[in-house]
């Protein structure tokens, strides 16, 4: 986007498709009507945008697709509050306003040639997504591993994907595992023998008889507030270093450009933006920073 | 720096002459406060005031201000600029303006902010510190930038300080105004500074402040003042440097809104909340906490958050006192 | 397509429908959306239909008026409680003392045939969607409210206290000033601290900050301002009766 | 024995109906109810402190708010024995002729006009004659901001205290109403043509009753020469089936409003309102109550005439903003105000602590009570039978209208 442009300015995208994921979320794709906004809009995994109902407010959402398929963009929204229950409305065809991308994102290029360990709670799926199909299209990285962990069989996001990679994962180098707390009868994965990579339990279950190569891995993390303590811990038992633990985080924020002051963590010895100096943080940057996580 | 000395019998003319430059906005008493407000003449100024209840942030992030305004489904940018001329200016609200620099300027650029900065010249002046004033302790009690034009008050006039490029063409285009410095005037200049380090009654206590407050973090004082502040944010809002703004669009008419943002406070219990309802800040202990870990946050390349200017004293309703929490912080801690 | 509006008036002093006529020209943006199926104070006109949105204002204070809210709630979608008397109770709800008792001591007897109750909000009989407190409410947090249903979204909430609009305004500060009992930090804004314009304190008629209020505090500091503990009670009490503990 | 319910009055301010009995054919009785629920103001401010009781007494009524609040100061200072300065009786009477203003606005373009028209409401009629609906909102508007100004907010500002105001206007708002005050003169003309053309509905009180000075005063008038406490002559009883109590003076019927103003007090006019006055005279003194909305367009007048006057003054002296101090003591003392729909007294006694011991409030529309009965009967009685039960039903509910009444403000109660 262009130089002397307002910061706080949002452009036009069309809405090209909504789906349906899950009762409480929509995955909505989107293309900037200017088409060279379009090609000037590049981001990188991990990273968000600001999406705007003129008249009533703007939201954060991080971008769920990646930036290896051109084109369009994709944002899975969970219908929260008032400004979610609206994008809920909206149909095909329909305009809303974007800015963005903000963040720092994932360090894909530092991460490539080595295992990735993608861990997701619930939404937290949404920009894991972004970095699972980075990785996939790009075939930089040894071994990919997605960790998921939802409430229901119903609350899976993206379940053609994630059912696809269970069946097809292993030649991609890519290894799926998917945890639920409450089992449903419709879940179609017990049935159809995907049984050892689908328990029920929680996220951190799935870590179970794995064992990584802690010298060439990197973990990324991304779900409800509660999970990150149980997932971190995971991790450090095997003495995966807090320098590759990678976690997205959420706050409040009104400008996603470090001005607003909502998403302002930490103490007197150490002050960050999520929304600038992440959203993506190691955990070092938690110890570090208390009140990150 | 370049120094030029400005008679009192021309204060009122050099006063009046700003006036080419923009609209003058200087502290007026109000009541029992003191407030920036747009003056004609230079009786209507209170020269001695000891601190405006807002800030002067005010004239570059506005308590209310409008961004955007829909029109046809589009944003239209509403940044009306003035040219202004804040006159009067105390060195810890300069410091505290350059703090806001560092957050508004830095990429990418509020252009708000930054067409307001542009547009405004700022003249400093000396000052006696209060009993709520600790700004010397935070080392913010002398300007060495930020300003045009610096008076310093001298028995018979002014010493100025000229600042800028700015200041130095204000000058010139006075230059009958204007004698040149004396032995004198600068032996008066350093009396007064002298005097004025003296008068300093409230003293924080810097020494480690910022590892000290990390340490701290479950200082029983925190519990203390959880029962005491009343979470009324005032303390946010009258702080040259807190700077949180909440967003909210309102409609104007039937098709036509406005997007405007407004002072917000890390007190209000929504500050921390996300979707979901999770707040990371949940309690009054942890948002008292939240705002004393920000103001003093050490950086080292701007110092602190706080620039000592006393306006949190002053106008809490709790009395609480921000060097008094310090000191009980670090007392708990020994 | 337009929506169906009703307001309804229980028992209060009509300020609260009456601020809704003083939108004046900005009344005719809304008619851009709504039809109104019922507004005593305003129209003759009434239309039994379901609504999209009810208001009601005023407390219940009688038989009468909680079957008039029974009706309004079950013939509505999204009901909106306008005014302090609709979400707090207001001053009639904060007369202490049982209905019979009060009664004698005014009209002299006990009976009751016209029904009278204790006044009581709104919000203790029936579920709303939206409060919007204020003795009364100020008008243009109505149009907005009014204006984001018709546009298809939830009105925001206002969750401050009032020092944060009287700082927004520059007003000096009465209580810290001129030690005049001001309930502004205890009490929910979004009246754009208005009293405090004419130099006087808040008087608390939005009701407390939900949740995050402390009036323990307001209450020593007051007391310390030399004011009795009988008055405060009482100053604290006059709009939201049930609300405050401390 | 059958009767005719009127359910609701609409286009009034707050709840209220009738109901007419009719035997034997014949209309035997009306009932005015007043199902407002009952607010207990006199026990809200009991034992109050005295400089919180205008804020709370304004909550009454919405629509005439600065009436409480200025005949609740006025109670206040006289129980007392406190008397204040020029400049503050000045501004209070400007506050209440905002109020004046904003109220008979209100009553006669949105509330009476669709009437004339044959409208349900004035949204409804704006298509058709938006320019008076327009001119309403315009008179009404300024009548606010006057209320704003000098009461503190639109409605239920707390600005006006014991003792003065908190916050005293400025030179640019006193100019601000000065300006419009003249300006609008010219859309008040114009509606009186249309009031003066309303065919009479209603009966005729036997007595008048209003408030020694024009807006407020130190003691009742009535039309038969006596100037009297309310209490001396003023019987209060409670009925039944009304929240509201409904009084007598001297054991009659009598009425308070616009009406029994100008009739009392045309000697106070401002020069065209006088003259309106002459030119109206003989008309107005038919006393049919819905000549009430004739005398509040001609009022409309006195208003913006007397609101320049009073700045006038006030510019000229210039605004000093002094407030009296108040030493509280023991007393007692009555506010009369004239609200814009009619006599209104607040009456306290005030311990030596400055609390409330003791307060009665009586507003116009309880004085009127008994009025609007007989009026809705006489009415009731000439029509029932040869009218359609529409037709009927609309000119009943007109001729409560004409009163302007406020029934909120009744069904706070009273001692006795
Ligand atoms: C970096 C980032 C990435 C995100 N990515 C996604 C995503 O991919 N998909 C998704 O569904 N959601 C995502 N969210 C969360 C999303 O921003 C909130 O769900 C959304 O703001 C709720 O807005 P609302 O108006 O619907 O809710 P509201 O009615 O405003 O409020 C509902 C709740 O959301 C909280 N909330 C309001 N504004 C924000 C905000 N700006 N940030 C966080 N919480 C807020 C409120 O405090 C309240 O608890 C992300 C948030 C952040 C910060
Ligand atoms: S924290 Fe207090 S003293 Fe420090 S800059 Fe802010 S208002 Fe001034
Ligand atoms: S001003 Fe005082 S009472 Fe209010 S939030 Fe700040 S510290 Fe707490
Ligand atoms: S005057 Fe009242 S509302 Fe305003 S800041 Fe002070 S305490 Fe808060």
């Amino acid at each position: 986007m262009s130089e002397n442009e307002n910061t706080f300015q949002t452009h036009d995208v069309r809405i090209l498709e909504v789906k349906d994921l899950t009762p409480r979320e929509k995955l909505f794709t989107l293309r900037f009507t200017d088409p060279e906004v379009s090609r000037g809009f590049k981001y990188k995994p991990g990273q968000f945008v600001i999406v705007d109902i003129r008249g009533f407010g703007e939201f954060p959402i991080s971008i769920c697709s990646t930036p290896t398929r051109e084109g369009y963009f994709q944002l899975c929204v969970r219908k929260a509050g008032r400004m979610t229950r609206y994008m809920h409305e909206l149909k095909e065809g329909d305009i809303i306003g974007i800015r963005g991308p903000y963040g720092n994102g994932f360090p894909m290029d530092m991460m490539e040639g080595s295992n990735l360990v993608l861990v997701a709670g619930g939404l937290g799926m949404a920009p894991l997504r972004s970095v699972l199909w980075y990785a996939l299209d790009s075939g930089k990285y040894e071994h990919i591993y997605l960790f998921y962990g939802t409430k229901s069989y119903e609350d899976i996001l993206f379940r053609d994907e994630i059912t696809h990679l269970l069946k097809h994962g292993e030649a991609m180098n890519c290894t799926v595992k998917l945890a639920y707390e409450v089992e449903s009868p419709s879940c179609i994965y017990l049935e159809k023998g995907y049984a050892p990579k689908v328990c029920k339990g929680v996220v951190t279950d799935l870590f179970r008889g794995e064992e990584f190569d802690i010298t060439n891995t990197y973990a990324l993390i991304c779900g409800p507030p509660v999970m990150y303590k149980f997932v971190i811990k995971e991790l450090l038992d095997r003495r995966l270093s807090p320098g590759r633990i990678y976690m997205t985080l959420e706050r409040r924020m009104r400008c996603g450009v470090g001005k607003c002051g909502h998403c302002i963590v930490g103490t007197s010895t150490s002050i960050k933006y999520v929304c600038k100096d992440g959203p993506v943080f190691t955990y070092w940057d938690a110890l570090s920073t208390r009140g990150l996580i | 720096m370049r120094y030029v000395k400005l008679p009192n019998e021309n204060f009122e003319e050099f006063f009046n002459s700003l006036k080419n430059w923009g609209n003058i906005y200087a502290p007026t008493k109000q009541g029992k406060i003191y407030s920036f407000r747009k003056v004609e003449t230079l009786s209507e100024v209170s020269l001695d005031y000891n601190r405006t209840m807002l800030p002067p942030k005010k004239f570059f992030i506005k308590p209310r201000d409008e961004m955007l305004k829909l029109k046809d489904n589009k944003w239209e940018e509403c940044i009306e600029v003035e040219k202004i001329v804040l006159f009067g200016v105390h060195s810890c609200d300069i410091h505290g303006l350059q703090i806001l620099d560092k957050v508004y300027l830095e990429e990418p650029v509020d252009p708000y902010y930054k067409k307001r900065r542009e547009n405004s010249i700022i003249v400093g002046i000396s000052c006696m510190p209060d009993e709520y004033c600790f700004c010397k302790s935070l080392g913010t009690d002398f300007a060495m930038s930020g300003f045009d034009l610096f008076l310093h008050e001298l028995p018979d006039g002014w010493l100025v300080r000229v600042g800028s490029v700015k200041g130095h063409e204000i000058a010139w285009a006075n230059e009958e105004l204007f004698e040149e410095i004396t032995e004198e005037d600068l032996k008066n200049f350093r009396a007064f500074e002298e005097k004025r380090a003296k008068a300093f009654k409230k003293k924080l206590n810097k020494e480690g402040l910022a590892d000290m407050l990390d340490l701290a973090y479950d200082s029983p004082v925190w519990k203390k003042y959880e029962k005491i502040c009343l979470g009324c944010g005032n303390c946010n809002m009258v702080c040259p440097t807190c700077r949180c703004y909440e967003v909210c669009d309102r409609w104007i008419n039937a098709y036509e809104a406005v997007r405007e943002r407004r002072y917000d406070s890390c007190f209000m219990a929504s500050h921390g909340l996300v979707a979901g309802g999770h707040n990371f800040r949940p309690t009054r202990l942890d948002r008292f906490r939240h705002r004393y870990y920000c103001k003093n946050y050490f950086d080292p390349e701007a110092g602190f958050n706080c620039v000592g200017c006393g306006r949190c004293d002053e106008f809490c309703p709790a009395k609480i006192e921000h060097v008094k929490v310090l000191d009980e912080v670090r007392e708990a801690l020994e | 397509m337009m929506l169906k509006l009703g307001v309804f008036e229980l028992t209060g002093c009509g300020g609260c429908a009456l601020n809704i006529l003083f939108l004046y020209e900005k009344l005719f943006d809304l008619l851009e959306f709504y039809e109104i199926k019922e507004f005593h104070m305003a129209s003759s006109f009434k239309e039994h239909d379901h609504l999209d949105v009810a208001v009601v204002t005023g407390s219940v204070s009688t038989q009468r008026d909680l079957d008039l809210l029974k009706y309004a709630r079950n013939h509505s979608n999204y009901l909106i409680a306008l005014g302090t008397c609709a979400t707090h109770g207001s001053v009639q709800g904060s007369v202490e003392g049982k209905i019979r008792e009060k009664l004698e001591k005014v009209y002299g007897t006990r009976a009751n045939p016209m029904k009278a109750l204790d006044s009581k909000p709104i919000t203790e009989y029936v579920a709303v969607d939206y409060a919007l407190p204020g003795c009364p409410y100020d008008k243009d947090e109505i149009y907005q409210v009014l204006m984001n249903l018709a546009k298809g979204v939830e009105p925001p909430r206002k969750d401050y206290p009032v020092c944060i609009e009287c700082k927004l305004n520059e007003y000096e500060c009465v209580l810290v000033k001129k030690g005049i009992p001001c309930l502004g930090p205890i009490t929910l804004g979004g009246c754009n601290a208005i009293c405090v314009k004419s130099g006087l304190g808040c008087i608390g008629c939005r009701g407390p900050l939900p949740k995050d209020a402390n009036p323990a505090e307001e209450f020593e500091i007051l007391k310390k301002l030399g004011y009795d503990e009988e008055y405060i009670r009482r100053k604290f009490k006059t709009f939201a009766r049930g609300e405050i503990r401390w | 024995m059958v009767s005719i319910e009127i359910e609701a009055f609409t286009r009034v301010e707050g709840n209220g109906g009738a109901e007419i009995v009719i035997e034997d054919g014949q209309v035997k009785e009306v009932k005015v109810k007043i199902f407002e629920g009952p607010r207990f103001f006199e026990l809200l401010t009991l034992g109050r402190y005295y400089y919180d009781v205008p804020d709370l007494e304004a909550r009454i009524c919405a629509i005439c708010y600065l009436s409480h609040s200025v005949a609740s100061v006025r109670g206040i200072e006289n129980a007392f024995g406190v008397k204040v300065t020029r400049e503050i009786e000045l501004l209070r009477e400007l506050a209440l002729i905002g109020e004046l203003l904003e109220s008979h606005a209100l009553h006669l373009y949105l509330l009476v006009a669709p009437d004339l028209f044959g409208y349900a409401d004035a949204i409804r009629m704006a298509s058709k004659h938006g320019e008076i609906v327009k001119e309403g909102f315009t008179i009404k508007a300024f009548g606010n901001y006057i209320r704003e100004t000098i009461g503190g907010r639109e409605i239920h500002g707390i600005n006006i205290k014991p003792g003065g105001f908190g916050r005293y206007p400025t030179v640019e708002e006193l100019e601000k109403i000065e300006k419009n005050s003249e300006a609008l003169l010219t859309f008040a003309k114009r509606i009186i043509g249309l009031f003066a053309s309303q065919k009479p509905l209603g009966a005729k009180a036997k007595y008048y009753i209003a408030t020694n000075g024009y807006l407020y005063g130190d003691k009742l008038i009535a039309s038969d020469g006596e100037s009297f406490d309310y209490f001396e002559h003023i019987e209060e009883r409670s009925l039944p089936y009304s929240f509201a109590k409904q009084s007598h003076y001297k054991g009659e019927i009598f009425m308070v409003g616009a009406l029994p103003r100008l009739i009392l007090k045309n000697n106070m006019l401002t020069p065209m309102a006088k003259r309106l006055f002459e030119e109206y005279k003989e008309q107005l003194s038919q006393g049919y109550v819905s000549l009430n909305n004739l005398a509040q367009a001609i009022e409309l007048i006195y208003a913006l005439e007397r609101a320049r006057e009073i700045v006038k003054e006030l510019l000229d002296k210039g605004i000093n903003g002094e407030n009296i101090t108040i030493e509280p003591k023991e007393g007692e003392g009555i506010g009369y105000v004239e609200a814009p729909r009619g006599a209104l007294i607040h009456h306290y006694r005030i311990d030596e602590r400055g609390n409330i011991a003791y307060s009665n409030i009586i507003t116009p529309t309880a004085f009127n009570h008994a009025m609007m009965e007989l009026s809705l009967f006489t009415e009731a009685k000439k029509r029932y039978g040869n009218t359609s039960e529409m037709e009927f039903m609309q000119k009943m509910e007109e001729t409560v209208r004409a009163f302007d009444p406020c029934i909120s403000c009744s069904v706070h109660l009273t001692f006795l």
